[in-house]
């Protein structure tokens, strides 16, 4: 353990102080990525890139910035960034788990092509895995892609596909291999949103906002080289990016983040002139939220040198999904409690404007409930940490299957 | 002598909740939200005719004078299908309002208009029942000024009654000089919420006849949040009838999915949690009616606890739903905004807990 | 809904209060149910069994009092019992579990011969559900009886069976017909315990006290006679006895009195001289589960009311056992935080002395867990409130079955 | 420049553990906990050859010179184990409490007795760490009277750190003329407290030399609490790779209970809980060190936070364990019963996180 700074972070520290300071006037609002980078976002993000405060370790020949790992480095970089209410470059879907997927089971020639322009913003990319038969099941797909003349021809339906409605890729899981065994018969695709036969149709949820979408596929084309890995091994991809997909959703930057908003609305004095933060049992629920989300954070760190040293964290990463996202949930009940019935108003502002801090904090909580259920629900997680992590049995075989499978 | 509801309270809850199941399928209900003011005048005349604008009002008034434990169904019946229609403030907090403070020629002038239909009334307190947002009234010369936010029941009423901090309440025409209201429409679009900015507004009553004004506010907000605890009984039952009907249905790896003990004790969960709930809300209910040294006790841990066990069943059911919980077309969120309504307003529950010790004497107020 | 009390229901309040000022000091401590009655508890009883403030509504050819059923009456006269804090009369499985099965499911003739001298005190009844390898899966019970001579002959072992060390009878669940499906090759057999061939040894548990024991079978002969119900219908007998014990482990009188215990610590001086009471993170706790209580003690009246109009509660009995003992388990934990260090000296005095405040909760807070456990363990009750409650579908069985069955 | 152990700490905590595991089957922690003193000879020796009593004793004064995430390694594997051997408070708090605030002659007297393990301390706070009990001394003329109960490490001890009111700490002999030692065993049979009662006691020190007494004394308690902390995560840790073995190995209805999910997800909650709390623990530790502005709050975050995970994990994997978790027969208990002592000495939850709050200046202490 030694979280002493070097000589060289201070000097990095000091570094990155001065592009905020220098720059901040051209840095886009913290958050997105449910809509296209615009102008500015896409200027940021090339002035981040160039500084190495995004992609700061990904080899400079995929267009990141090729730095050594080094974990103290990306914590610096975060705080800077989250101190100052900057916004540190865009994270999508791309970004955050076809990136690191590609790093790890892609070829030269697909990171060549497809790194670059996705950390730069300009490739965006949704997500084709989930099913209206197949949510948890996620191995049970039945969009099919049949091989013929060079191509796989892709017929059937996705849904929960975020962003898909502005996305030019989708990565996509799908029945290549129908004569084998479930897991076996998949494929994972890279698939062209604007080639014919894909449909994309808006999916409103409960916030009031089509943050989804469900997307059809007839005979759409693409060619057979745009597949990760082999035939048949798209579960195994799949998981690779379910992986990256699980310390995304439970990023305890976002829950400090959330923690610290919490922390000075209680600061406020309310309606009777009293702040919440001195009334005991407030002040407490404030504080237990406050211990779980620093072991997440520390946690998180843990997890940091693991993998910059190469080491498979295990059980410590199957846990992070479902413990950020309970606790992100748990945040924001106590958010809408804090401010009572000023919290009920709500107005979703849609895609262009601002929207108030009740309806933001409405949107949270129902959002999270969301993110509990998608990327794998919380039951899937917790197979996954007692199977997996703990090494207990998976649930046997039903000796009378009921229904389809 | 007996703990549980009457042949006629369950025939009535029986002809309510069939009565909003005809009216509200899914597409009327997203309709009806849709504006957001709580209010539809057509519902607002079917409810009518099964007596439940004047359901407390005394008989001699024009009403059923029916007790506080016949509103709570109605309450719970209303939660359960997601009703956009004023109730809780309206027709049971208003009630009460006037028969705990208002002088016999004040309870016959609007009692009878309440009973009718056709006196729909917003209310709100200001810091009495832990309420948030701007509270600021004053009556000078007969005269009303100031601000108070988050009326209830407050979209399209033809009156307010506001609360002043003395704990007399202000009858104010919806129209009238000197009044502003500012419909806000709640993340639960089937009730609203109402700012009233005042400018000297002029009340057509003012409930003060009452030899403790803050005693009798304090039963009115006690009646209220009897009424949302009702209310999530129902949303939350609704929640969990709906997410045991998916679970039988929906099919994943090749079972369904209630047969997996994961989802199977998601829903034992809720089911453990809520239904003891429902003895509670009874006896919250009847309480106010009978047991007077008990009411604001069981009222404030009523609304307290529901509002607790709701909101772990408003995430357990929708878990259970998968990413259809989540989305807007099975209209499972209906009820789970109606739970997280009833949890924000007349006090969340570290201040009903607040409020049970006090009326137990274990702190001074 | 209708709690006011009619004059007969004054009536018996004042009756009931006059009775125990006069007779209070006749009563022995509260409590018990884990040792033999001595003669000043018989005595007690047989005086409440006089008046009618026991076994009230049992038919008085059984020994009981023969009151119509009315759920008022039954609260009124355990109301004043608990308020001035007088035994309310003897606790135990035959009492509470056994004679309400033979109510419902008995011969005439066991009704006579059994009841009477049980809700006396007489007859002490262990149960012998549970064996090394069936605790949760009680239906695989493989402690056998075969038929010789108008006898069983049984032989096996049993174990949790509290109170053997001082029981006169059990009832026990052992597989009479081998050769029948598992559920269906069970009986439900009266067993005196001083028959030859019985071996009960102790069990210590985690209190550091022997409140269980094992019980051993050897040869043990009972007439076929002392069966309740027929031949392979144990199953149904021991579930009857289940849903007895259910509403026993859920009891929410207890809840109310365990929270009654804390508030009065609470409203205690502490060593700072301040109460916990007064602040508000320890009061919110403590309303928080006053609310809990208050809810399952008008559950409690509404399943009274309803099991005497004859209604069956379904769902609502169901989940007493699981709601109650979780419960409980939260008040002892809030009792063992407030007492703090104050709370950890330990000294169990065994049956014979009173044991100290701090040590009677931490045997609590650890017994409390034995209930959860006992009884039905809380993943039985989830099953049963699950399957039974809400008509979900059972587990499916297994393909390949992993060891025995 | 990392976040995570050394290869001397993880190969220290394998031979820590590895020594534990020889010396404590069962049945010698059966045998060695009966008498409930927290101290048996042989054992102490032991711990004294694998370099446990000078842990923290700087190299000058015959120590390993060692961290505190160095000792935090070690109370995990003595939580692991239920190890009857004084620790928290002989050998880390008692070395803190002469590193803070005993000068150097005091330093060199001391510290190398604890070093050879010939001196094993006893320490006990008042108020300052939210201890119930008796806690009323005065120092008059250099004199000691009064009672504080509940002293850590009480059993056996040669002598006694009593903390004063004003943050001084007297150091007692325990078998001094005017101060009786009453042991009280604990529920946790692996450690004891003791109850001191002081009529004119002679201190063989008055630990005082510091600028600020009670921060010198909260340095100490914040040790003790990292300590706690990192103790019940061993034991917790314990009780959970045993649920998971049990349920890997237990067969009910057939199958595996490990299969049932809902026997795994118990235990996959234990290990979600459990798990982010090791690297809070190493925090915390390392921050007593290396971070001084951070280190009172995450010491009381760090020991309020494994007291709630440790009874949630202490419960679920007992149930786990079904009715043999009940019983003495497996000795899971000791751990249990671990996890009980470790929350409810030096402050509980509630005072750890208002001790948090006022380290961050939120409220007045």
């Amino acid at each position: 353990m030694d979280l002493t700074l070097t000589p060289k972070h201070r000097a990095l520290r000091e570094e990155v102080d001065a592009f905020i300071a220098a720059h901040r006037g051209a840095a886009p609002r913290p958050g997105g990525g449910r809509k296209r980078p615009d102008r500015k976002a896409l200027d940021w993000q090339a002035l981040l890139l160039e500084h190495g405060y995004f992609a700061r370790t990904i080899p400079r020949e995929y267009g990141g910035f090729g730095a050594p790992h080094d974990v103290i480095e990306l914590a610096i970089i975060a705080d800077a960034f989250s101190r100052a209410g900057i916004s540190p470059g865009i994270h999508n879907q791309g970004i955050s788990m076809l990136v690191p997927t590609l790093l790890e089971v892609g070829t030269e020639e697909q990171k060549r092509r497809w790194i670059g322009p996705t950390i730069r913003g300009e490739v965006i990319w949704c997500q084709g895995y989930s099913e209206p038969g197949s949510g948890s099941d996620l191995a049970a797909a039945q969009t099919r892609a049949a091989v013929e003349d060079g191509h796989f021809v892709i017929n059937g339906q996705k849904i929960w596909t975020s962003s898909a409605h502005f996305a030019d890729m989708m990565f996509l899981l799908c029945r290549t291999e129908p004569e084998q065994p479930k897991h076996a018969g998949l494929s994972y695709l890279l698939v062209p949103m604007n080639a014919p036969g894909i449909e994309v149709r808006p999916l409103r949820t409960m916030t009031g906002r089509a943050e989804f979408n469900e997307t059809f596929f007839t005979d759409v084309r693409v060619p057979v080289d745009q597949i990760v890995m082999g035939r048949g091994q798209g579960w195994h991809v799949a998981n690779v990016t379910l992986k990256y997909e699980r310390l995304l959703l439970g990023d305890p930057n976002k829950l400090q983040q959330r923690f610290e908003a919490i922390r000075r609305m209680m600061e406020q004095p309310g309606a009777e002139g009293s702040r919440l933060l001195d009334r005991a049992e407030w002040r407490d629920r404030l504080l237990r939220l406050q211990g779980e989300v620093m072991a997440a954070r520390h946690h998180n760190l843990r997890l940091l040198t693991e993998q910059a040293e190469g080491v498979d964290s295990g059980l410590g990463r199957f846990i992070v999904k479902y413990h950020g996202t309970m606790l992100a949930h748990r945040l924001a009940s106590l958010a809408l409690d804090a401010m009572g019935s000023s919290g009920l108003p709500y107005e979703p502002q849609g895609e262009a404007a601002e929207d108030d801090a009740a309806t933001t904090w409405q949107i949270d909580y129902m959002y999270d409930i969301g993110l509990i259920i998608g990327g794998g629900s919380s039951n899937i997680q917790k197979n996954i940490i007692g199977e997996r992590g703990l090494g207990l049995p998976r649930e046997p075989k039903a000796a009378a299957p009921a229904g389809r499978n | 002598m007996r703990f549980g509801l009457t042949e006629d309270q369950l025939l009535f809850g029986r002809s309510l909740r069939g009565f909003l199941a005809d009216r509200l399928p899914l597409d009327a209900l997203r309709r009806l939200a849709e504006p957001g003011t709580g209010f539809d005048a057509e519902l607002w005349r079917g409810l009518g005719e099964l007596g439940l604008h004047g359901l407390l009002v005394p008989e001699e008034h024009g009403g059923a004078g029916l007790g506080m434990l016949d509103a709570a169904l109605a309450a719970e019946a209303l939660g359960y299908h997601a009703a956009p229609a004023p109730f809780a403030a309206a027709l049971v907090m208003a009630v009460q309002a006037f028969r705990s403070a208002g002088d016999a020629e004040q309870q016959g002038q609007w009692l009878p208009r309440i009973a009718e239909g056709q006196a729909r009334i917003g209310l709100g307190f200001a810091g009495l029942a832990g309420q948030t947002g701007r509270a600021a009234l004053r009556l000078e010369g007969g005269r009303l000024s100031g601000a108070l936010d988050g009326l209830m029941d407050g979209g399209d009423a033809t009156h307010f009654l506001a609360y002043l901090p003395d704990g007399r309440a202000a009858l104010i025409e919806a129209g009238a000089p000197g009044v502003t209201a500012t419909l806000r429409r709640s993340v639960d679009r089937t009730r609203a919420l109402v700012d009233l900015d005042l400018a000297g507004a002029a009340p057509v009553a003012l409930l003060q006849s009452s030899n403790d004004p803050l005693a009798a506010a304090r039963r009115v907000r006690d009646a209220g949040r009897v009424m949302l605890a009702a209310d999530t009984l129902g949303a939350a039952q609704n929640m969990l009838d709906r997410a045991v009907a998916y679970a039988n249905e929906r099919v994943q790896f090749g079972r369904v999915i209630g047969s997996f003990q994961g989802v199977k004790y998601m829903c034992a969960d809720m089911a453990t949690m809520l239904e003891p709930c429902r003895a509670m809300v009874w006896y919250a209910a009847y309480a106010q009616d009978a047991v007077p040294e008990e009411a604001a006790m069981v009222a404030s841990h009523a609304k307290a606890h529901l509002a607790e066990v709701g909101r772990e069943v408003a995430r357990l059911a929708t878990e259970v739903h998968g990413g259809m919980g989540f989305t807007d077309l099975l209209g499972l969120h209906y009820q789970f905004k109606r739970i997280t309504f009833d949890r924000q307003v007349l006090g969340g529950p570290e201040r009903c807990r607040h409020d049970a010790a006090v009326a137990q004497g274990w702190i001074a107020a």
